[in-house]
């Protein structure tokens, strides 16, 4: 089985390069076009639609610094084919190098217990959980910039910090009382 | 002119659209330039429709003369209702030789026989096609013009396509359909929808279906261009086998418009985690319909986005590759292919 | 607005109640504090965020209220497409008022009316008259007494004698609301959060606008997420035995490019097969009674679901469930509802009045 | 980029963060030798491939010569094991030709397809030495030959044509099938000629099939009009098999409308019509 890891190149000057999963394949290219314009360091973008990853190009494929699962909570499916997808990355990736992207969360028509789910997912493997709205070009900024932030971190150019300290402030926590049975 | 004519005219001038009013009625050509030249067009309908109905007075125009102008109007707007299609099957040898205008007779002559009185009204359209015009009038009554049967129908090729046909009166048309153009029978061909040129592009395989061939060009390839070296996209390739099969299912390009597809299911149910509905004998009987602006496009998208696996499953495909959209699906057909399948493959 | 200080203050004869939450609140408090979590610091009262849809709840009894609801009320709730919205507890309502605020309200659109305020319903209408009253026999233990109205009105030019015919009708209702939420309710505050209406958009708007006046609440629309539509499939499909839902039908849409609706229609017996086949072998299918729980509504719509892909090879959960009907009634997503039996009125407008608490601000 | 519509801190901080990162977009140039370092990598790896390529069809044709003129194969049996295998390169190599020159000749091109498990067939036709349409064809190999989908119009009847050619014998099938097809080709393309270049002829009745033609002409006494209706019944050639006149009165000469006849029965309908009109048989 193709572990995905996340040492096992060596990584370029100056470079910093993130993989996006999304099983629509919607968001991953906008944000892509986005992140690409960043100057300070380039940016490469691979972009999939789940794991694991074509053993083809493994050898020009260069060290992804990180994973971010976009979630699109209106489907039921982008949720399963994320969880899938997990079992295909290097442990060593779950220390501040995985991040959760979560769009249409505010859509009345997703069932709560499906937020819930994903709340538990990133919880429980310690990464950050960042909400993006989808549709308009600001909410695909926005939502660049913080990956752009999280990237710089794990890719180490960011002096006096690292993924893991960071991972240790953004990761998502549960609500303490979310266990409880709800109502009667 | 009778009052049929006059409110049929009225009905007419209302659904013609203002700027293709004129057009229309030089095409009629029942009208002189001069009374044409007389007519303000830019007034309200209703004020068109009584100068109309002078000018209509004036030559002594019929009803018969107002359903030709229906019939232009029609051949130019053909979606006003669902188009059924239905197919001749078992030529005889003389049904390639029938030409129009022994069509026209036998047609008219076998309808007559079949209900007494009934207007017929045929005109050869440029593209070869048939328009049949049919007011029927119940034993006793005169034609009701105001509910026209409309049948479009190429000759030698087997399809005819039918719409606001009641039940009551499809025995008649079929018959008389039958004896006209030679064939043995006339059967449903299980495709309906709003759009006629669509049926008809589906049926006539006018539409760009996607083979391998030996110099393939390269397909229409899916919006994005990735013109920036720095962003990869990993399955690229199975992404483009994906789109590739999904036009081979469903064709390239703009595809004919299909509003629905209707699958009747009567398999047994089968779902390993479930082993009380696994041995239950009877079928799992329910009805599936897929609705779009344009069906096949959607269904394209679905397999190339990979929402529906692809190679895309027969069921799906029949659609185009049989030219149907209703369906009976059962399990005594290996591979639960449709029960009511055509002799013509 | 720490909760435990004015819960303390509810009417005496629930002491008994009172004390056994006390206890449970005391160890909610002292969890909390050894875990420090990020919560606390962003100040979520744990006991309201945490509430969810039930996971479990008891399968409907068909209960004839034919006679405990009066017939011309019942056949108006029954007949009708209902819109939902949720409404804000309200402050200062009385039932014991009805009459003045139906003048109240008439008075309202008239003056709305002169201000210019488009309000034709179907032609010019000059008259208007609300009527409210309350709808008998609906509400079970704590619940308020549910509210039902109307707005009669005559086309401009009619003659005097002809009768107002109603244009508008909506009701206010809860039906067993959650207690804890209904007795933690301050002094003054009537709970009626499912807000059912039809008729014209104006005087719907007109109607909330004069409620959000006098009774200091707000309203908003009330959308019926996959789960609460789950719940009604497995709800409605679990009366089968008793009246006949002629059909299941379950619209999704695939977002796909142009969109593509799927209508899923099941025949009844197959649908209840399927339903009675899930239910966990501990239930006694005999008492159709009995708790249904969440998971077998998930199984049932999971086997749908994989004889639709067994066949179409095309997985329903990249799309969304937009709508599920049966002859006894049905949702959609987008807050319409239609109630056709008067047997599964009481279960339906339970699992509505939980929706609808669902979204009540803390 | 000023929006009146966000109020209140968020909008605000996404404001100024909108304006810090377009004034830092300048582009940093990137490394021009470390891209032609790349390239010339690249082209190395390509001349490589070629010479190996190169040496191989040497060799094939060496082989392809010796199969061909069967001549003396002892010199090839210095590394045997690889001779059977540029055997059957050689062979599939003059299968690929027959092939292109099936291609060639206007007949039809084979591609396999889906793993081998089916064939796709491309007919195309031509007229005149023109290529006109091309229709394909699938087959599944797999149980047995069987049309799987094709876009060949319902008036060519193809299924009558499945069942006259036996199941097994694929060519005789296709050789019929493209005979259907061009001449169904050449009556079409026939009839668009005609419309463009015979003004003074006018078209009175065709069908999809193109096998029936009623032509309108003039007969130079008199401008009399005269019905010319031909007859396609024979679908697999393009030439009519029966022509007849019609004319209100009687025929002036006999003698001119065999003439006629027996020219519209040679040659294509646009090009009998010239004749006709430079023997003065009609305007």
């Amino acid at each position: 089985m193709s572990l995905l890891k996340p040492f096992s190149k060596l990584p370029n000057i100056n470079t910093a390069s993130i993989l996006l999963v999304e099983s629509e394949e919607h968001l991953q290219q906008s944000l892509a076009d986005v992140l690409v314009e960043e100057s300070s360091i380039t940016v490469n973008v691979r972009l999939a639609k789940s794991l694991p990853l074509p053993k083809e190009n493994d050898k020009d494929r260069p060290r992804i610094d990180l994973v971010v699962f976009i979630i699109n909570l209106s489907s039921e499916q982008s949720f399963i084919s994320a969880e899938a997808s997990l079992k295909y990355l290097d442990p060593g990736y779950f220390l501040g190098k995985v991040c959760f992207m979560v769009t249409s969360a505010r859509s009345a028509a997703v069932p709560t217990e499906r937020m819930d789910a994903v709340r538990k997912l990133a919880a429980s493997l310690h990464s950050p959980l960042l909400f993006a709205e989808h549709q308009t070009s600001e909410g695909v900024a926005a939502a660049a910039e913080r990956l752009l932030g999280i990237l710089k971190v794990s890719a180490g150019v960011v002096p006096m910090t690292t993924a893991l300290y960071l991972s240790n402030l953004t990761r998502c926590t549960l609500p303490t009382d979310i266990e409880q049975p709800s109502f009667d | 002119m009778n009052d049929p004519g006059k409110c049929l005219l009225k009905r007419v001038i209302r659904r013609i659209p203002a700027n293709m009013l004129k057009t229309t009625l030089s095409h009629w050509g029942r009208v002189s330039d001069a009374q044409l030249q007389s007519v303000d067009f830019t007034t309200s309908k209703w004020a068109l429709t009584e100068k109309l109905l002078n000018i209509c007075e004036e030559n002594e125009l019929t009803v018969k003369h107002v359903t030709e102008l229906e019939m232009i109007h029609v051949i130019d707007y053909p979606n006003l209702g669902m188009w059924y299609a239905f197919q001749l099957f078992d030529p005889d040898d003389a049904a390639p030789s029938v030409d129009m205008t022994q069509f026209k007779e036998q047609f008219k002559f076998h309808l007559s026989k079949l209900m007494r009185n009934v207007s017929v009204k045929i005109k050869k359209h440029t593209d070869e096609a048939i328009w049949i015009r049919v007011a029927w009038g119940d034993g006793f009554s005169r034609p009701n013009h105001m509910k026209p049967t409309y049948v479009v129908h190429h000759l030698q090729s087997s399809y005819v396509f039918v719409t606001r046909l009641t039940s009551k009166l499809k025995p008649l048309l079929s018959q008389a359909l039958v004896l006209s153009t030679r064939y043995q029978g006339i059967k449903d061909a299980n495709l309906s929808g709003r759009n006629l040129a669509a049926l008809r592009n589906l049926l006539m395989r006018q539409y760009q279906q996607v083979f391998s061939t030996k110099f393939s060009t390269p397909l229409a390839e899916k919006s994005e261009n990735i013109s920036n070296p720095q962003i990869e996209r990993e399955q690229a390739e199975s992404a483009t086998k994906r789109h590739q099969m999904a036009c081979e299912a469903f064709g390239d390009g703009v595809l004919p418009q299909l509003q629905s597809a209707v699958y009747k299911l009567e398999t047994k149910f089968r779902d390993h985690n479930n082993k009380t509905m696994t041995d239950r004998e009877e079928p799992f009987k329910c009805i599936v319909k897929f609705t779009s602006t344009n069906l096949l496009e959607s269904l394209r998208h679905c397999a190339s986005s990979g929402i529906a696996s692809t190679p895309v499953t027969p069921l799906l495909s029949s659609v185009p590759v049989k030219g149907r959209n209703y369906f009976v699906i059962t399990d005594n057909v290996p591979g639960s292919s449709s029960q009511t399948n055509r002799p013509q493959k | 607005m720490d909760r435990a200080t004015t819960s303390a203050a509810s009417t005496p004869h629930r002491s008994a109640l009172v004390k056994r939450r006390s206890k449970s609140k005391s160890h909610r408090q002292s969890y909390r504090s050894c875990s420090g979590g990020a919560a606390s610091r962003i100040g979520l009262t744990p006991a309201l965020t945490a509430r969810r849809l039930n996971t479990s709840r008891k399968a409907p009894k068909s209960l004839n209220i034919t006679e405990r609801v009066n017939a011309e009320h019942l056949a108006l709730l029954v007949k009708t497409k209902w819109k939902l919205c949720y409404a804000t507890p309200l402050y200062q309502f009385r039932h014991t008022m009805l009459k003045s605020y139906a003048r109240q309200l008439s008075a309202f659109i008239v003056a709305e009316k002169q201000r210019g305020l488009a309000v034709e319903v179907e032609g010019a209408q000059n008259h208007f008259r609300a009527s409210f009253s309350v709808l008998q026999g609906l509400a079970e233990a704590d619940d308020p007494e549910t509210i039902l109205i109307q707005i009669h009105s005559k086309p401009l030019f009619s003659s005097s004698e002809e009768p107002q015919r109603c244009v508008w009708s909506g009701w206010l209702s809860c039906i067993n609301g959650n207690l804890d939420y209904l007795h933690s309710l301050p002094q003054g505050f009537t709970c009626l959060p499912l807000f059912g209406s039809s008729g014209t958009e104006v005087l719907t708007t007109l109607v909330k606008s004069w409620c959000q006046k006098t009774f200091d609440c707000s309203f908003g629309p009330l959308e019926i997420n996959y789960t609460s539509l789950q719940w009604f499939m497995a709800l409605l499909t679990n009366c089968h035995t008793e009246s006949n839902i002629q059909h299941l039908k379950m619209i999704w849409s695939i977002p796909v490019e142009p969109p593509l609706q799927v209508a899923f229609t099941v025949s009844p017996q197959d649908a209840w097969e399927l339903w009675s086949s899930v239910r966990t072998a501990t239930r006694d299918l005999a008492d159709p009674g009995g708790c249904i729980d969440f998971e077998e509504v998930e199984r049932f719509t999971q086997g749908l679901k994989s004889h639709f892909y067994r066949h179409f090879r095309l997985d329903l959960s990249a799309g969304s469930l937009k709508e599920v009907s049966t002859a006894l009634g049905g949702a959609s997503i987008n807050g319409r509802v239609k109630i056709s039996n008067s047997r599964y009125m009481i279960t339906t407008l339970a699992l509505l009045t939980e929706c609808a608490l669902l979204k009540m601000p803390i | 980029m000023e929006r009146a519509s966000t109020k209140g801190v968020l909008g605000h901080l996404s404001l100024l963060e909108t304006q810090m990162r377009s004034c830092r977009g300048k582009h940093q140039q990137l490394n021009r030798t470390e891209q032609l370092k790349a390239k010339v990598e690249a082209l190395c790896v390509q001349k490589e491939q070629l010479k190996v390529e190169l040496h191989t069809l040497q060799r094939l044709q060496k082989v392809r010569s010796t199969l061909d003129g069967n001549g003396a194969d002892d010199e090839m049996d210095d590394d045997s094991e690889n001779a059977d295998i540029l055997q059957l390169m050689a062979k599939c190599a003059r299968l690929k030709d027959l092939l292109h020159a099936h291609h060639l000749i206007g007949g039809y091109d084979v591609v396999k397809t889906r793993q081998d498990k089916g064939l796709c067939i491309t007919l195309t036709t031509a007229y005149e030495g023109i290529y006109l349409d091309t229709y394909h064809l699938e087959m599944d190999l797999s149980p047995k030959l069987r049309i799987s989908r094709h876009d060949i119009p319902p008036f060519i009847p193809l299924n009558s044509l499945v069942e006259t050619t036996t199941q097994t014998a694929l060519r005789p099938f296709l050789d019929f099938l493209s005979q259907h097809l061009n001449a169904f080709t050449g009556r079409k393309q026939q009839l668009k000629l005609v419309k463009e270049q015979h003004k003074s002829v006018e078209v009175m009745e065709s069908n999809v099939l193109c096998s029936v033609l009623v032509l309108l002409v003039r007969v130079p006494e008199r401008k009399l009009p005269v019905l010319c209706i031909l007859d396609y019944t024979d679908h697999s050639r393009s030439l009519p098999t029966g022509v007849k006149f019609e004319c209100d009165d009687e025929p002036p000469n006999f003698e001119q409308w065999k003439k006629s006849c027996r020219i519209l029965l040679e040659r294509p309908v646009h090009k009998a019509l010239i004749t006709m009109k430079s023997l003065g048989c009609i305007v």
